[in-house]
């Protein structure tokens, strides 16, 4: 489909809609090596973020949606996912400011404006076994579909295919930031619940961008 | 999951609500956002302060507001972060025309909401200084960690903090007063039994019916080590070793002993901690001049302890003594 | 079983050591035969107040010695009444004069061995007046039980009997005030877990991860009812039936409502229960003029609550607001 | 044997050791009906007897050690197994005070004097589900066998074997003394501690004026 503001929405609602099947998973996740709150916080937040989506104006752009999920998140989310994810999409909505569509470029500029937002937040570095284990590879790969000549959905393909092979690396690792940090060897052989839960979100923005 | 609650979405909804209606002498409660406010706040030219963070410590630390403590305190959802929205509107709440203070226990989620929270405040003209309590010394201070937890000790910086903005210091001064106390405060915890989130339904973690979890935080969350129940004399030592060497506590100290319970430990029990932790720190000649003993920072329902040591001077003693009225913490009126 | 306990046969002894060394500003210990009295006791001219029971209720009752409460706590074994020799020892230690009052919680095990302390102490010259706490209407009052039981509403007992000694009243008057409590008090309790006797080691009955027990005393004896877990709301509906029924209280009744812990229970959910008790209250005309939240009255770990209800006139009132200074209750002072 | 005071010392010697070895048992029954500790008081207080019995002097009779059973019982017992069975061994005392020896007659009236303080103490009545329900029956039974012509330990045998079948009895009742009243029917199907604790006590008696 067109990467339009009818996509950033589907996307939305999809990632929604995943959520809150993955609730029960994150939670689990966050309860082995954080304070399994994760799911509930992630869920509690994208179900905010869809009571308001039918708000928008029609002439809504792109940005404007993800102004709209990124103010949603910040007051409704909290733990550490709320200003992290809040700001990853507050800085990608200034990325794409005004387009009706996005290209390839714009989708590799609103991607990587998210992973910094989310490093200047959160100052956490590639392996430190955080959300940043699935945006940067994501980053990282849809630059290089896009180089590549890939079109949008391609592109987002593989930014998500590269964040959930991220999420999955962060289990061998030990923490360094979150909450998971505090547990030294103990974090090992656990994924990071935040970066599974980017890789899932990544995961619905290519499905919705592969429909029609 | 046994919980004498209604629906789990609406616990600390109903919870801030039932501690408003009990308490209407101390307390005003906001219901959207949710916060809990001094019923005289604010007050002209006394410096505020706001404290908050996830829900499931109580009386951390809604039953901490009151003359003499905090201006307000700001509950998220459980062992949840709050977000910045009601921390905003509770430091404007308490906002008397001399500054707030933040009172942040150090976690990624709690800095970042509180610092939002007093960026949008400066933006309204408040003036706010913001304080990172991390007396955990079960985690290492490092680049290899989010750095060392606020737990217990917290309770300290809000009690003297909070005496000497209600003897009128002013934020700057109000500030260093809960510096020198987070400099001074140590602690360590230890798990019996783990708690249960209510959304979660589940135990945060599971534990072997000879086993406990040493250096746990106050959110469910796993400890440093994992090891066979001892006798209380023997888990007393293992956490107050670490304590003692971390600042270091040495001999002639003067120190507040503070034995904390998680939430589901008898009190017979946090005695018998008491009775052997005040045994060590005679031994060594640490003198402990000042004592709390109760479930003050807890995890829910968690069967286990912390121990927190704060070292007094003439000043801190003083602020600990000088009168409070919450509904957790109450003397001189 | 985990506990925090070295031997369990010492968890007594150990506990009040403890507590003495943690409050040496309130109360002194004594170590044979094992008691806690007040530090300042006995008072000349003031009626002595005694009470005591098995441990495992803590701060029931060491926890309210001290001024405007108690003058001597008598801690038995675990549930287990003390023998009759510490309490005649606590009585001697705080007669000044004035005559001592036992306040007695209704079990044939504290009865009888108050009883006997108290014709021991008469032996030697002291006069002593008893009174037995029965607020719990959970079991019947008649020809076919031991009679209600004394639960939380001995707190309340202690806490107005010890102002109006405190102010100085006559034995007669002192008793007199404290039947009146207990003619005004009424307290019903339900249990979501068992706790765990330390010499027993193992649940003091069992419960299914759906059940509830409604009606339990505070010992970790079953309740009347097994039933299904319940919403908080409908739980509390469930305790204040028979409670409202049983004096009655009415419309225009003003009452203190105090909603107990039985010690497992985190604080929160003790919230949401007041929020719906003061709820039903308010829907019937009752007008809850004074309020107690907290883990008063437990039954070591156990996971639960009770509700307490109260009439209060103008002198009851008075004297519950009387300045009070013990370990676990404290204003005014 | 004869029923003297080195009788007297082996009864309460063995009663000790039984309450030692039922310790357990009688926990468990109490934690059905009452609050599990009645084990561990007659564990207690006879413990605390033991340490005792040697300081009497020589000349001792059996109401000596009955007497100082009753005060070491009753200050060391608590809750309301231990003024009851105080009582039981002070009234029980005063009944053969000043023999040296107890005939069938001195152990009817020691049996019946016990009985009779637990009934004083605690008003309880024959069929509350209380020790009196072992008591009671064993007085009639040693009676009984008395006026039959049994010697000592015959009749101590038949009490033994009386209050036995009375503690057994109390199962199916419901309780109308103690903690165990609090629960009506529920206490249906449970035996009563106290009156089990009785029936050990008095198969003790038994046993010891069996031997030689
Ligand atoms: N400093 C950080 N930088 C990036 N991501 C972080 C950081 N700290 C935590 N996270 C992410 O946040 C996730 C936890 O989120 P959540 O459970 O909702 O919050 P909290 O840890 O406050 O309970 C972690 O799994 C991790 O991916
Ligand atoms: N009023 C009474 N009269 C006779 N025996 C009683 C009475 N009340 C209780 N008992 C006996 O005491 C036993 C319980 O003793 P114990 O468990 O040691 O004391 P408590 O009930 O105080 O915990 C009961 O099983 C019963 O046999
Ligand atoms: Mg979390
Ligand atoms: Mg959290
Ligand atoms: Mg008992
Ligand atoms: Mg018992």
């Amino acid at each position: 489909m067109n990467l339009d503001v009818t996509w950033a929405k589907a996307w939305i609602t999809t990632g929604a809609a995943v959520m809150n099947e993955h609730r029960v998973e994150l939670i689990n996740l966050d309860r082995e090596i954080g304070d399994g709150d994760h799911g509930e916080n992630m869920d509690r937040g994208f179900q905010a973020v869809l009571l308001k989506l039918d708000d928008l104006p029609a002439e809504a752009n792109p940005g404007d949606v993800f102004k709209l999920v990124a103010t949603t998140l910040i007051s409704t989310v909290g733990g550490a996912a709320g200003p992290l994810y809040g700001t990853a999409f507050l800085k990608a909505a200034v990325a794409v400011t005004g387009s009706a569509e996005l290209d390839g470029a714009a989708l590799v500029a609103l991607l990587t404006a998210a992973r910094d937002g989310i490093v200047l937040r959160g100052k956490a570095e590639s392996g430190d076994k955080t959300m940043v284990d699935a945006w940067t590879p994501a980053v990282d790969a849809a630059d290089a579909a896009r180089a590549g000549g890939a079109d949008g959905p391609a592109i987002l393909a593989a930014a998500a295919a590269a964040a959930e092979a991220g999420a999955e690396a962060t289990e061998p690792w030990v923490a360094r930031k979150g909450r998971a940090s505090y547990l030294g060897e103990r974090a090992i052989g656990h994924r990071d619940p935040g970066a599974q839960s980017s890789a899932l979100l990544l995961r619905a923005a290519a499905d919705t961008a592969a429909g029609d | 999951m046994k919980k004498l609650v209604n629906d789990p979405k609406n616990v600390v909804a109903e919870a801030v609500a039932g501690f408003g209606v009990a308490h209407t002498d101390i307390v005003r409660i906001s219901t959207d956002p949710i916060f809990i406010v001094r019923r005289d706040a604010p007050l002209a030219g006394k410096v505020g302060l706001v404290s908050g963070g996830g829900s499931g410590h109580e009386p951390l630390h809604g039953g901490f507001v009151g003359f003499g403590m905090l201006d307000a305190a700001v509950p998220g959802a459980v062992f949840t972060s709050p977000t910045p929205d009601p921390i905003l509107a509770a430091t404007k709440a308490v906002d008397g025309g001399a500054g707030v203070l933040h009172i942040v226990k150090n976690y990624t989620g709690d800095v970042l909401n509180f610092e939002t929270a007093a960026d949008l405040a400066a933006a309204e003209g408040i003036e706010v200084r913001s304080v990172i309590v991390n007396d955990d010394v079960a985690v290492k201070d490092s680049l290899y960690t989010a750095g060392r937890r606020g737990v217990a000790g917290t309770v300290l910086v809000e009690k003297i903090a909070g005496a000497a903005a209600e003897r009128g210091d002013a934020l700057e001064s109000v500030a260093g007063i809960a510096e020198r106390v987070i400099s001074g405060v140590r602690s360590m915890g230890v798990a019996l039994t783990p708690c249960v989130v209510p959304h979660a339904g589940e135990g945060s973690f599971t534990l072997a019916d000879d086993e406990i979890e040493i250096g746990i935080g106050i959110h469910g969350e796993p400890g440093r080590a994992r090891i066979k129940l001892e006798p209380a004399d023997a888990i007393v030592d293992r956490l107050l070793g670490p304590i003692l060497e971390d600042i270091p506590f040495a001999a002639g100290d003067k120190v507040l002993l503070f034995v904390n319970g998680m939430g589901g430990t008898p009190q017979i029990e946090l005695y018998i901690v008491f009775r052997r932790a005040a045994e060590v720190l005679a031994e060594k000649g640490i003198e402990v001049t000042r004592t709390l003993v109760g479930n003050f920072t807890t995890s829910l329902e968690m069967q286990g302890t912390s121990i927190t040591l704060l070292k007094l001077d003439d000043e801190l003693t003083a602020l600990w003594d000088a009168p409070v009225q919450t509904a957790a913490l109450r003397w001189g009126r």
